[in-house]
């Protein structure tokens, strides 16, 4: 019998893009959706997914939970688990199309809640480390339940098709976001499972990724170490709770992060903290070729490992910041472009919303070396 | 110039780096209740003179401080020490003196296990203890040199050992005040009981500087006959091993 | 260039004379032929006193008193500094034996020549006894 | 006794058509095997070869063969000649049979049963040859937030240290041998608890300082002078059991060293007697901080034995900055051999359950793991740092280099090749020169070996192959096996 994602590690290839708008104004998903598509030939069919952010507004105080279900059976069982932890402001079945491409869907609903008080409070934690640890909980033990994303005001869109079919099918040019990210998968076998599909996300993160991380049992094993639970086995899933764990938990600013995840080689150092930061969190350096683009609500970063062993461009055009594997993926969508340039190995890409620079804390010397790289 | 320092208003840490760091020849620490460490590690001359019960480990590793204390010791008192000197107005606990290599530690009442257990003598270095009161079993367990003198001044009714005196010794010299349970003492020892005066030459200067220290009367001291430990057969075990290249 | 004995790690081994024997007298350092074939010499001295052992070879003087005393020019100094005998020219007066003044140089067997250390200048490698050292306790160096 | 019914464990076999009676092997041997007579004959005693190999190594004509001696007792898969062997030279002596090196029984190894992977396709494999990889590590406690001062660390360029071989055990050629290459190749010797003789101090920043039961050499300089301080415990090869240098080791020079009497034995007690329990170790090792000053990382070291998990994890808590583990294949100068063959469990065990004890405990961070014990080669150097350990110590390896040949008599004192002996005669025969040459060109045929493994992976920093098991599988092991080395097996 086949071994589904989660039971088995599953190497795979992939394309990645991502278009931003750093005003924040929000634009529809028929961009992105060009974009991945003009990268085809690097996937394979089994799976493609977006992240998109800033698409429900009207629930921005709310985490947006999506979910899929194998049954019926495993939805009763985790709404009656949600409802135990959460305060449900509405709930309902995401709208899809139906399309002959894809084939064995889930069952796929969203939810817009709030964790109960008294819950979190017994536990002495923060809202987010509470949600955090609901999603880890059912993704690891609900079996035939699955959180596709838990962050607010976005979400994640995703299955197993070409990432053109699956935006389709999830009716993706319905949406408004200021940032989407596309992926588009080649895994090496053919489970086809919906949840194994990218972005990888928790709670506002969302990782889309391309390539194999060779340290992906040190990276695993250092995150079990603070509680993460690995429930995909995937280095994508890693990714994510890395920068969870460094930014939201550590407190690290984005710059410090980048010299953790992809740290210049010791011969290579400039200064005493990157040093610090690479004795510290040894067991995070991601070894191995990379490339990624990890969202949250006001912003993005892209990055290689640090050798460049994927390939990456970024663009820039009035308040647009274009990222992607290829950069016909770009010009598939933007003929005109100020900049294009590909960053070295470690050099991140950063990408801020211009109002909301103190959510993301980027030391202001990343963002200058992002802008004149 | 002296230093106080009282150690109510420190911490265990703080008050380590304090006296550390003080310039001072002379270190007066009042009010101390269980700090350990202190003199640890010292290579200096300077003095301590130290009020209380202090924690474990005084003057651990040590090479070369004068330390005084007007209260009693707990665990490890001089242990490991190189040179130096120790004098203790009261009690300490086990395994004072342990490895010592040199220097000397006075103590003017009793003392716990193991007392100078693996002391050795080094070149021109001979480690010294003495004990007022009675020490515990084990006494001089392993020893390799040096001196330890028990005068078991305050119990006068008990031995001033425990059993298991001087068990695996190979070197060195135990001097009892007073005559002791020959069940007391490791086979391996010889005892000899010294009347004459004459025959307490060797520790003589010790003795008096254990008088001077407590304000003792030597006359009291030298009431009673001497015994002295040695060792019969330096290398007791040369004999238990085969050689076997497996 | 001489070579310089280590007496701090030489073992006394003899090696360094065994090999010196057998890089000679035309085995190009086959032991085994050498000895049971020919009647090998070496050309080293191994003095053992006191635990303490050193070998014993030519210091290829600056200016040898074995290349003055020659009778027929056969001892002779390369550009590279090394006293060597020409065989050709060598009519086994012994001459050179006497004047020595560390008795390094010694008749052949059978009293017809002299025979001494040449540093192995036919070899491209460094001379047997050094490279045959166990202990490195042999260098060659080039002061004198 | 006049009778002894042991026979000759080895025969010395003399080809005659090679032997040119030249006498190096009468020279060489330390323990009167070859003898010449003044007409040349030569013979000899094979009761008295130990196998060392001293003379067929040296013999210029490779004339030499040591071999087993033939006379084969009955067979029995029982009753092995050893045992009948051990019996009579116990009934002879009455002795407890001492003996030397590592334990050579054939328990499993379990680094012979583990499988290292390599990229293909999904990920490139990495040329070391042309691209950066790095071996350096760091050693010490991680737990200091950024704001804090960090605590004291060892830097090694590569995770790879010299074991504890103290002065007295080894020769001071081995020593200095170990030293020099230690400091050419950025990593670190250990004195072991023999002290640090005068003329290696010149290396003290290389060098690791030991702090056993014994005390020999310690004062504040000793302590002060070094890279870090080791506390140790125990000792794979005899886990449980003080250390006893017999006089006749204990030259004037040794006891110099070790500050203590000449020619008096030397005895470390089974345990520090400041130490009966897990609080007094924390004792020890702040005392041991506070008489540094809190500049060097302490390291412990304990043998590896059955509850090593809960031990290890006690350590830490009790203030270790490294936690030094020996396996049960640990070798020693002299162990009684009983112990040194049924005491205490593999090190892949061992640091596998270590690693993942101090994970579920959340406390990997305060501590690095250090594996010793049976290191062969740079594969198992790769495996063992794979199963989660930071870097490894080598002691019977780095003494292979240094010319031993594994005839287990390290306690008579009389090692042929200058390694396990004070005797100035025989430890002449080991010039550091050549050794530190040895030594340094072991760690660095090492080095490049670990590279190439490292890139076929696909990883090109030791920081990524710590811990990563998935770069790990077994063959030939039971699931339970597989469950204590948290791998699965090969194919799966």
């Amino acid at each position: 019998m086949l071994r589904r994602e989660g039971d088995i590690r599953i190497p795979s290839g992939c394309a990645i893009a991502a278009i931003m708008n750093r005003k924040g104004e929000r634009f529809n998903g028929q961009q992105i959706l060009a974009s991945i598509a003009a990268m085809h030939q690097r996937s394979n069919g089994l799976g493609g997914g977006f992240a998109a952010y800033g698409i429900y507004p009207e629930y921005r105080d709310y985490f947006a939970l999506h979910i899929f279900y194998d049954d019926d059976g495993a939805r009763q069982i985790c709404e009656r688990y949600l409802q135990h932890h959460f305060r449900i402001k509405h709930q309902e079945p995401v709208p899809v199309r139906q399309s002959r491409r894809i084939a064995g869907a889930p069952l796929i609903w969203r939810y817009f809640a709030r964790p109960r008080e008294d819950k979190f409070y017994r536990e002495h934690i923060g809202e987010e480390e509470f949600v955090a640890r609901v999603v880890m909980t059912i993704n690891a033990d609900l079996r035939g339940a699955f959180v596709a994303s838990s962050g607010k005001n976005m979400a994640a869109f995703k299955g197993v098709g070409y990432p053109e079919d699956i935006g389709e099918y999830y009716r993706i040019e319905e949406y408004q976001a200021y940032i989407w990210t596309a992926h588009g998968r080649f895994p090496t076998n053919t489970p086809g499972w919906w949840g194994g599909a990218h972005p990888f996300t928790l709670l506002d993160w969302s990782v889309v990724h391309n390539g194999e991380i060779s340290s992906y049992s040190t990276n695993r094993r250092f995150l079990e170490m603070y509680g993460y639970k690995i429930s995909l086995q995937t280095d994508t899933e890693v990714i994510a709770y890395a920068f969870d764990f460094l930014m939201r938990r550590q407190g690290l600013c984005l710059n410090d992060v980048v010299d953790v995840v992809a740290s210049p080689f010791w011969s290579q150092l400039e200064e005493e903290k990157q040093a610090r930061l690479r004795r510290k969190y040894s067991g995070l350096l991601l070894n191995g070729p990379f490339s990624i683009i990890v969202a949250t609500n006001n912003g993005l970063v892209a990055l290689n490992d640090r050798i460049k062993l994927r390939p990456l461009v970024a663009a820039l055009q009035d308040e647009f910041l274009y990222v992607a594997s290829e950069e016909a993926a770009i010009r598939v969508v933007a003929q005109r472009l100020d900049r294009v340039w590909s960053p070295g190995g470690g050099e991140p890409i950063v990408g801020l919303l211009h109002d909301k620079k103190g959510l993301l804390d980027v030391a202001p010397s990343a963002i200058q070396a992002a802008q004149s790289a | 110039m002296m230093a106080v320092f009282d150690a109510v208003e420190y911490n265990h840490h703080t008050l380590l780096e304090a006296m550390n760091q003080s310039p001072d020849e002379e270190i007066e620490v009042l009010n101390l209740n269980g700090q350990r460490y202190l003199g640890c590690g010292w290579k200096n001359h300077k003095s301590l003179i130290l009020h209380g019960t202090v924690g474990n480990n005084l003057g651990a590793f040590c090479e070369g401080p004068t330390i005084l204390l007007y209260g009693n010791g707990q665990e490890g008192v001089g242990n490991t020490m190189s040179a130096g000197e120790i004098i203790v107005h009261g009690r300490v606990g086990d395994i004072a003196g342990y490895s010592m290599r040199g220097g000397s530690l006075y103590i003017r009442d009793d003392a716990g296990y193991r007392l100078g257990i693996h002391m050795k003598a080094y070149q021109d270095k001979s480690p010294l203890i003495v004990v007022g009161g009675r020490s515990g079993a084990f006494l001089g367990e392993y020893m390799a040199g040096g001196t330890i003198i028990i005068l078991g001044l305050n119990d006068p009714g008990f031995s001033p050992i425990g059993p298991y005196c001087g068990t695996g010794m190979y070197a060195g010299e135990i001097w009892l005040r007073g005559e002791v349970p020959s069940n007391h003492v490791a086979d391996n020892i010889k005892a000899e009981v010294f009347q004459e005066k004459a025959r307490l030459e060797v520790i003589m200067p010790h003795l008096q500087r254990f008088a001077a220290c407590f304000g003792y009367d030597m006359s009291i001291i030298l009431d009673k006959p001497f015994t002295r430990l040695t060792v019969v057969d330096k290398r007791i075990f040369s004999r238990l091993y085969t050689g076997f290249a497996g | 260039m001489k070579i310089q004995s280590n007496s701090e790690y030489c073992l006394g081994c003899g090696l360094c004379r065994i090999y010196c024997a057998a890089a000679h007298d035309g085995y190009n350092g086959s032991v085994i032929r050498a000895f049971k074939k020919g009647t090998p010499q070496a050309r080293a001295g191994l003095i053992e006193h006191q635990q303490q052992s050193w070998i014993n070879t030519c210091r290829h003087c600056q200016d040898a008193p074995c290349i003055n005393a020659c009778i027929t020019g056969a001892l002779q100094k390369n550009n590279e500094g090394i006293v060597f005998i020409d065989g050709q020219r060598c009519v086994g007066c012994l001459t050179c034996v006497m004047v020595c003044p560390f008795g390094h140089i010694q008749p052949s067997l059978d009293f017809s020549r002299a025979v001494k250390c040449d540093l192995c200048r036919d070899l491209a490698e460094a001379p047997v006894c050094v490279s045959h050292c166990p202990n490195g306790a042999l260098r060659l160096i080039e002061e004198v | 006794m006049s009778l002894s019914m042991l026979t000759p464990a080895f025969t010395v076999e003399r080809n005659q058509d090679r032997c040119i009676g030249c006498g190096v092997c009468v020279k060489q041997c330390g323990n009167s095997v070859h003898h010449k007579d003044e007409d040349g004959f030569m013979w000899v005693i094979d009761k008295n070869c130990v196998g060392c190999h001293r003379c067929a190594v040296l013999c210029p004509t490779q004339a030499l063969a040591i071999k087993e001696f033939p006379a084969a007792l009955r067979p029995n898969s029982y009753w092995s000649t050893s045992s009948l062997r051990e019996i009579y030279a116990q009934a002879e002596t009455g002795g407890v049979l001492l003996t030397g090196m590592g334990n050579p029984r054939p328990f499993r190894s379990y680094f012979d049963h583990l499988l290292l992977n390599a990229s293909q396709v999904t990920n490139p494999s990495i040329d070391p040859l042309r691209e950066p990889m790095e071996l350096g590590t760091y050693l010490g406690s991680q737990v200091s937030s950024l704001g804090e001062r960090e605590k004291p660390l060892l830097k090694l360029d590569m995770p790879i240290m010299f074991s504890a071989m103290s002065y007295g055990a080894v020769s001071l050629n081995v020593q200095k041998s170990l030293a020099r290459a230690a400091r050419e190749k950025g990593t670190f010797w250990n004195t072991g608890e023999g002290g640090l003789h005068s003329d290696l101090q010149e290396y003290a920043a290389s060098t690791i300082v030991q702090v056993a039961s014994g005390r020999f050499g310690v004062n504040p300089d000793y302590l002060n002078q070094a890279a870090a301080v080791e506390i140790k415990i125990g000792q794979g090869a005899k886990p449980g059991i003080g250390g006893h240098l017999p006089g006749e080791k204990v030259s004037a020079d040794v006891a110099r060293t070790r500050m203590i009497p000449a020619w008096s034995d030397a005895i470390s007690p089974a345990p520090h007697h400041d130490v009966y329990s897990i609080e007094d170790l924390a004792q020890l090792i702040e005392t041991l901080k506070v008489a540094t000053n809190f500049e060097k990382p302490i390291s412990v070291k304990v043998a590896a034995v059955h509850n090593i998990s809960a031990i290890a994890s006690g350590m830490v808590r009790a203030g270790a900055d490294i936690v030094a583990i020996d396996g049960f294949r640990g070798a020693t100068g002299a162990a009684p051999m009983r112990i040194r063959d049924n005491i205490g469990i593999p090190i892949e065990i061992a640091i596998a359950q270590v690693d993942q004890r101090m994970r579920d405990e959340g406390i990997r961070d305060q501590a690095s793991l250090v594996a010793a014990g049976g290191i062969r080669n740079s594969a198992d150097v790769v495996k063992i740092l794979a199963l989660g350990a930071d870097a490894v110590y080598i002691g019977t390896a780095a003494l292979i280099a240094l010319g031993c040949h594994l005839c287990h008599t390290c306690f008579t004192g009389r090692c042929n090749w200058g390694i396990a002996t004070t005797e100035a005669q025989l430890s002449k025969r080991l010039n550091p020169e050549l050794g530190a040459v040895r030594a340094a060109n072991l760690l660095q045929a090492w080095e490049h070996e670990i590279k190439e493994m490292m890139g076929g992976m696909g990883i090109n920093a030791v920081d990524s192959l710590r811990g990563n098991r998935l770069m790990l599988k077994g063959i030939g092991l039971e699931q339970h096996e597989l469950d204590l080395l948290g791998i699965t097996a090969a194919g799966y």
